[in-house]
C-alpha cells in the first residue's frame, strides 16, 4: 500500500497549484469558465491528456496521478468542465472505442459524462431504462439527461444507454442536430449544470458500457480533499489576523480547537484519498470498499470542513464578496453529486456483508 | 377588558385589517406604513410601551395574546422590526423625554423607519472595537461630525433615523470613548449601499459617513457613555430573536420533518431515522423555548439563557438544512430548488445576533458563571489597541 | 401545556434536594443501599407512597411529582431499589388488585418491577413468552428474569406472566419459596441487578398487565435529567477552582464552551421531560411521542454529559476514588436499561408515521 | 544483512523464543525479566540505539520489521515499557555517560524497572506546575533532599528506578526552577500507593516521598534546566504511544466491527449503519496512522501531527465503546461483560498522554501555527503562581 506521493507526482502537483495559483485565482473563478485556461492548462501542463494512453496522444498516466491534479483544481475550485472531462476520460479509456481520446488528450474536446446524476452512478455506470435514461437505435439517441454537470460548456457528451446490444456506452455531440439543452442554475456558482433532451441526435456507440463507478467516488474524492483544505487553509490564515477583543482570534480556543478538529478531518481524508488512488491503481480487489469508503467519509468531511471555515469567518463569511461561500457551496454540490450521500453507507454496508 | 376579551378582539381586528397579498398596485414600504398607522390607531402597537409616549401601557400577556393571534398572519412589520424590537425601547429606556417626545410616537405609527449602526468591519463580534469617529464641533453649533464606515445594516435603504454608535474618546479604553447618537438618514454625508449575502441577496448595508453632522440634542445617555446604551440595545436585540423561536415555527421550512417527508423516501429505515432525529431536536428546541415563554410569563426573566436557546436554533438551523440536501440528493444543488435557498442560507442564524461562539461565552459566563476569559482589550487605551484585520 | 414546576412541586424538589444532600451524600452512596435511609425518605418525606391512591395510605400525587422526586435520587445517584419501586408502583396503580401499594405507600415492601430488561418494556410491558419470559399457573410462577434491577434489595417481584387468562401481572415474594436470586455485579456499582429464578414460586395475580411501558420511560428519563444536572454542576465546579497554566481550567474556550453545550442539552432536557411528565398527567394523545422523545433525547444526552462530565476533569476523573465515574455509569446504565435506545427511535417513527 | 533476511531472521527467534501462556508456575515479573535478557542476547532489544551504551545501532527499517513481526504475539514486555520508551532514550539523549554506562544496559536486558515520576495532583496538563521539592544538601554530600507526591505513575512498584522531575527553585518562573534526576525506587522515604482507575484496576501507583536522598551524579542535564529534559520525555512518551496505533490493531476489542457484527443483529438497517459508521471511522484513523509511518520511514518526521492521531484514537475509543453499548443493549451493563469493562476504560485513551484539549492545542499551535494563548503563568515567579485546585 502506497499512501505518499512520489517525488514525480510531488512536482506535478507543485506544478499545476502554481499555475492555478497564477491562471485562476479567486476572482477569475467567479468569472466562470475560461476556455484560454484550459487551453494553458493542456498546452504547459497536458493535463487534459494526464490519464489518456500514450497511444492517442496522452500521458499515461495513472488514476493516482488524477487525483494530485483534482485535488488542485478542487483547492482552485477551478471553473468548467474539468472533473467531468475527467470522468469522461476515465469511461473511454475502458470503452472499446477510443478514437475521442486524442481529441481530449489535444485539449479540442471538453466531454462531459451524463447518466442521470440522481441515479446510482457509484455503483455500475447508470443502467438504462427509467425516467431518465437514454435509448440508442445503433446511431441515434433518445432521452433525457436531468442534471449534466457542465453540461453546457462540454462539446461532447459521453453516456450510457439502452441498446439492442445492452447497455452501451455513446458519444454524442452537443452542438449537433437532435440536441436541445437548457442551462440550469445552481447552487454552486462556479459550476453549472444542463438539462439535455436529445431527440434522435446522432450518436457513436463506443462499446459495452464500461463499470466506473467506484473510479468515479475516487475521482470526486481527490477534489473534495482539495476543497476541504483550501478552505482550512483560508480559515487558519484569516485567523492568525483577525482580532477579536484584543487578541487574534486563532489564540482563542473555541477557535483554534475547532481548526485542530478539522486538521485532523483532513489527515484521514487525505489518507483515503492516498488508499482509493492506490486501490484503482494497483489492488482492484481494495477499490470498491476503497471508493465507498472515499465518498462516505471526504464528502462529509468536505462539507463539514467548509461549513465551519464559513462560521469561523464571521460576518464576513456570509457575504457574496467573500470567497467563504463559494467552497461551502462547491463542498455541498459535491457531496449530493454521486446521489444522496446514504448511498456510499449502503454501498460499505454490502461490502462489509454486514 | 379581561384577556379573554383582548384576544377576542385582536382576533377580530387582523381577521379584518389584516393585509391580503393581492394588492400588489402600491408600493410595499407605502402599504407598510399604512398597515402600522392602521395598527397603531387600533391600539396594538407598542402595546406594552408607556402610555405617555404613545404607547397602551399594558402588559406582556396582552402582548403575546396578540402575537399568538398575529401567527397566522404575514403582517408587513418587517421594515419596523429594529425600531420596534432594538432602538425605540433604547429611546425609551435611555432617551431624553424631548427625544422620546420626537421619535417614539412616528417610530410605532409607522411614520419613521429606523435603523441600527452598530457593526463595522472591522468590529464584528466585538462590537466594542469600532472605529467610526465622532468629533465634538462647538464652533457650528454645538454639534457632533461623524466619519466611519457601519456594516450589516438591515432595511438602512429605507431608513429615516439610525440608532450610532461612534467613537469619541480614542485615549481611553475602548468600552469608555463610545457614545451613542440619533441619526438623520437623509443627511447628504450618509451613502448606503446595499451588501449581498451569500444566497445573492441583498438583506443587508454598508453605510458610509462623511462629514455627517449630528446636534448635541441627538445624542443618546452621556458623552462616552455609549457602551451602556449600547447594551441596552443589544439586550433587546436578543430577546426579540428568541422570541421569534416557537413551536411549529418551522413548519413551512422547506427542511422541516414536514416538508421533508412528502420530499424524501421514507420507505427506506436510515431515512426514517434522520427524519426522527430532525424530529427530536426540533421539539427538544421548542420546547426549551416554550419553557422559557412560561418562565417569563410566570415573571422569571430568562436572561442569558435565552442565548443557548439562539445557539441550539442556529445549530439546528444548519443541521436541517445540511440534512436535507443530504436525503434530497443532487435537485438540491439546483439554485431552484427551495432546499439550495435554505442552505445558502444557514448560515446566517450562526452570524446574525452574535456568534455560536459568543453564545458560548456568554452562557459559559453569565448562566454557569465561569471564570472570565483574561482580557488585553479592557485596560489598554484604544489607540494602542489590536483591532480589526492585523497581521 | 405545562412546562413550570408550580410552588408547591418546587418545595417537594427542595425538601428532597436538602434531604438527600444530608442523608445520602457521595461517600455515603458508594456504601450502596442503606435501608435507614430509605425509612427515613418514607418516614420523613413520604416517598415511598408519593403516587399511592391515597384510600392505600399514600399521598396521592401526579407523575409530575414522581419525576421531581426522581430528578432528585437520580442527582444524588441514591443507591437501591428506590427507582424500581416507582416502576412497580405505577405498575400497581394500573392493575384490579392493589393490595400491594399500602405496604409500598408505609415503605414496608420494597418492588422490583421485573421483565426482561431486554425485552420491549417501552411498549405495553414486556409480554410473556419468549425465552426470558414468566408463566403462571394462578397460584404459582415459572420461568427467569435474567436481568431485575435491584433484584437483591427488593422483597416483592412485581411482573407480567403468561397465564390462561392472558398476560397478566403477578406478584411474587422473593424471599419466599421457589426463588433463586443470584447477585449479578453491574457497570453501575451504586445499583445492582439480580438473576431471579421462579421454580414454582407462590403468586398472586394482580390483574390483566397494564399497559405502562411509557410512564417507565418518563420516569427514568427524570433520574436521567438529575444525574447530568449533578454530573454538569460537579465539573463547573471543579472548572471555577481547578487552575491550570495559572488559569482556572473554566477560564478556557475549550472548556467553557463544551459546559455551554451541556448546558444547552440540560435546558432542553429538562424542558422535555417537563413536556412529559405533563403529557402523563393531562394530555394521555401525547404520551406516547412524549415518553420516546424522552428517552430517545434524554437517555443520549445524559451520557454526552457525564461522558463529558468526565473528561473535562482530566486524570483525577479516571481514578476510581473520585465520583466522576459514578455518573458516567449511571447514566450509561440508565441509557441501555429499557433495551437498545434505538428502540425509542424506532417507536417515534412509528408515532410520527415515518 | 538485508532487511528480508532480518526479518527472516526475527520471524524464526520469535517462532522459538517467544513465551507461551502455559509457564504460569512462575512469577509473571521473573518470567517478563528472563525473556527480556534472551530478548536483548539476541539483539532484539534497543535496535536503534547506539551500540556504545548497549544497542544495536540498526535503523527505524529493522526496529518497525521486528516490531511487525513480533504483532502477533503478547509479549511480555509491558513492564519495560517506559524504560523503553520514555526513560531510557531521555538517558540516551541527554544523560551523562556515567550514568549512560551504569543504566542503559540493564533497562535493556531487563535486569532493572524503570518508571517516570512528573505528574502530580496538582499538576496534570500543566506538568510545570508541579510542587515536589528538591533541595541540595552539601553538608551531607552532594546531595538532594525530596519532598512531594507524584501519580498516575505506572509499574512504580515494580520500579527499581525512577525519573524524577522536581522543583529546585520557586524564585523563578515554573518552567525555570525544575531538574531532573534518577531516584532510586527502594530508597526507603520512598512510599508506593496503588492507584485504582475507574475500572477498578490498579494500574496506576502514587508514590511519595519523603527526605529521599538523590547523589548529584545521579542529576540528569544541569540543575533548573529540567524542562528541556521533560520535554525529551514526553516527546518520546508521544511517539510510543502514537506508534502503537496501528491498522488492525482493534480487531480484536470487543467493540471492533468484527466482535460487533457477530454479538448484534445486522438485519437491523439501522444497527447496520451503526456498523459503517464505525467501519469508516477505524478505517480513516488506521490510515492515516499507516501513512504517518510511511512517512517517517520516507525521512519525513509526523511531529506534532501526531498529536492529531492521539486525539483521534482518544475519540474513537470513546466512540466505540460508546456505540457497542448502546447497540447491545441492557447486558452490556453487567460488570462480566467486555463491552462494561470497554466503556469503564474508554476514557483513559483521553485521559493518558495529554487530554484531548492539550492535543488540540499543539496541533493549533504547532501543526497550524496559531497565535498561542495569552500566557501569564510563564514570568510569574513560581511561588506566586496559583497551582492545582484553588478557590
Amino acid at each position: 500500500m502506497k499512501l505518499v506521493l512520489s517525488e514525480e507526482q510531488q512536482e506535478l502537483r507543485g506544478a499545476v497549484r502554481a499555475f492555478l495559483r497564477a491562471a485562476s485565482p479567486l476572482p477569475k473563478v467567479r468569472e466562470g469558465f475560461d476556455p484560454q485556461v484550459y487551453a494553458r492548462l493542456n498546452g504547459e501542463l497536458g493535463l487534459s491528456g494526464l490519464i489518456v494512453p500514450e497511444e492517442y496522444a496522452g500521458a499515461g498516466a495513472d488514476m493516482t496521478e488524477l487525483t494530485v491534479v483534482l485535488e488542485e483544481t478542487g483547492a482552485a475550485l477551478l471553473p468548467g468542465p474539468f472533473l467531468t472531462t475527467a470522468f469522461a476520460t476515465v469511461a473511454l479509456t475502458r470503452v472499446r472505442d477510443k478514437e475521442l481520446l486524442t481529441g481530449i488528450a489535444e485539449g479540442r474536446v471538453l466531454a462531459a459524462l451524463g447518466g442521470p446524476l440522481t441515479g446510482p452512478l457509484t455503483g455500475p455506470l447508470t443502467g438504462p431504462g427509467g425516467a431518465a435514461g437514454l435509448t440508442c437505435d445503433g446511431s441515434a439517441v433518445r432521452g433525457t439527461l436531468a442534471q449534466v454537470l457542465s453540461g453546457m460548456e462540454a462539446g461532447v457528451l459521453v453516456a450510457p444507454a439502452r441498446s439492442g446490444d445492452g447497455a452501451v456506452l455513446v458519444a454524442v455531440d452537443l452542438t449537433g442536430p437532435g440536441v436541445s439543452r437548457t442551462a440550469l442554475e445552481t447552487l454552486d456558482p462556479t459550476r453549472g449544470q444542463a438539462r439535455v433532451e436529445l431527440n434522435g441526435a446522432p450518436a457513436r456507440v463506443l462499446g459495452p458500457r464500461p463499470d466506473i463507478g467506484d473510479l468515479l467516488c475516487v475521482a470526486l474524492a481527490a477534489e473534495q480533499l482539495g476543497v476541504m483544505r483550501a478552505a482550512l487553509d483560508a480559515i487558519v490564515a484569516y485567523a492568525k489576523v483577525r482580532v477579536a477583543f484584543g487578541r487574534y482570534i486563532g489564540s482563542y480556543q473555541g477557535v483554534k480547537h475547532k481548526l485542530a478538529d478539522m486538521h485532523a478531518k483532513l489527515e484521514q481524508a487525505e489518507s483515503i484519498v492516498r488508499y482509493a488512488a492506490w486501490s484503482a491503481d494497483e489492488s482492484p480487489d481494495d477499490l470498491p470498499e476503497a471508493a465507498a469508503l472515499a465518498q462516505a467519509y471526504v464528502g462529509r468531511a468536505c462539507f463539514e470542513v467548509a461549513r465551519d471555515h464559513l462560521l469561523l469567518h464571521g460576518g464576513i463569511g456570509y457575504t457574496w464578496e467573500h470567497d467563504a461561500h463559494l467552497f461551502y457551496k462547491r463542498a455541498k454540490a459535491d457531496e449530493v453529486l454521486m446521489g444522496p450521500p446514504r448511498v456510499h453507507r449502503a454501498r460499505l454496508a454490502t461490502l462489509l456483508e454486514l | 377588558m379581561n384577556l379573554a376579551d383582548y384576544r377576542h378582539a385582536a382576533r377580530a381586528w387582523l381577521r379584518d385589517n389584516a393585509p391580503s397579498d393581492d394588492s400588489q398596485e402600491t408600493d410595499p414600504i407605502t402599504r407598510a406604513k399604512d398597515f402600522m398607522a392602521r395598527l397603531y390607531d387600533a391600539g396594538y402597537s407598542g402595546i406594552t410601551w408607556p402610555e405617555r409616549w404613545g404607547g397602551q401601557g399594558l402588559t406582556q400577556a396582552e402582548e403575546r395574546a396578540f402575537a399568538e393571534e398575529a401567527r397566522g398572519y404575514a403582517l408587513p412589520t418587517y421594515i419596523f422590526a429594529i425600531g420596534l424590537g432594538m432602538t425605540g425601547p433604547t429611546l425609551v429606556d435611555r432617551g431624553t423625554d424631548a427625544q422620546r417626545e420626537r421619535f417614539v410616537r412616528p417610530l410605532l405609527r409607522g411614520e419613521e423607519i429606523w435603523c441600527q449602526l452598530f457593526s463595522e468591519p472591522g468590529a464584528g463580534s466585538d462590537v466594542a472595537s469600532l472605529q467610526t469617529r465622532a468629533v465634538r464641533d462647538e464652533a457650528r453649533g454645538d454639534q457632533w461630525i461623524v466619519d466611519g464606515q457601519k456594516v450589516w445594516t438591515s432595511v438602512a435603504h429605507h431608513a429615516d433615523w439610525g440608532l450610532l454608535l461612534a467613537r469619541t474618546d480614542v485615549d481611553v479604553p475602548k468600552h469608555k470613548g463610545l457614545t451613542m447618537f440619533v441619526v438623520d438618514m437623509h443627511h447628504p454625508g450618509v451613502t448606503v449601499r446595499p451588501l449581498k449575502d451569500m444566497s445573492g441577496r441583498a438583506n443587508f448595508n454598508e453605510v458610509f459617513f462623511d462629514d455627517v453632522t449630528i446636534p448635541d440634542e441627538h445624542r443618546v445617555g452621556e458623552v462616552n457613555d455609549g457602551w451602556s446604551v449600547a447594551v441596552t440595545t443589544l439586550l433587546h436585540e436578543r430577546l426579540s430573536i428568541s422570541a421569534g423561536v416557537g413551536m411549529g415555527g418551522q413548519r413551512d421550512h422547506p427542511a422541516s420533518v414536514e416538508a421533508l417527508r412528502q420530499a424524501v423516501d421514507t420507505g427506506d429505515p436510515l431515512v426514517r431515522d434522520q427524519l426522527v432525529e430532525l424530529h427530536i431536536r426540533t421539539r427538544a428546541l421548542a420546547l426549551f423555548n416554550q419553557r422559557l415563554a412560561q418562565e417569563t410569563r410566570a415573571g422569571i426573566f430568562p436572561g442569558a439563557r435565552g442565548s443557548a436557546a439562539k445557539l441550539l436554533l442556529a445549530e439546528l438551523t444548519m443541521f436541517q438544512a445540511d440534512l436535507a440536501t443530504q436525503l434530497v440528493g443532487p435537485e438540491a444543488a439546483l439554485a431552484g430548488h427551495p432546499l439550495a435557498q435554505a442552505i445558502s442560507m444557514a448560515p446566517g442564524m450562526a452570524l446574525g445576533g452574535g456568534t455560536n461562539e459568543i453564545m458560548r461565552n456568554i452562557v459559559g459566563d453569565r448562566v454557569l458563571g465561569l471564570p472570565p476569559e483574561p482580557r488585553v482589550d479592557k485596560t489598554v487605551p484604544f489607540k494602542d489597541l489590536k483591532v480589526g484585520t492585523q497581521a
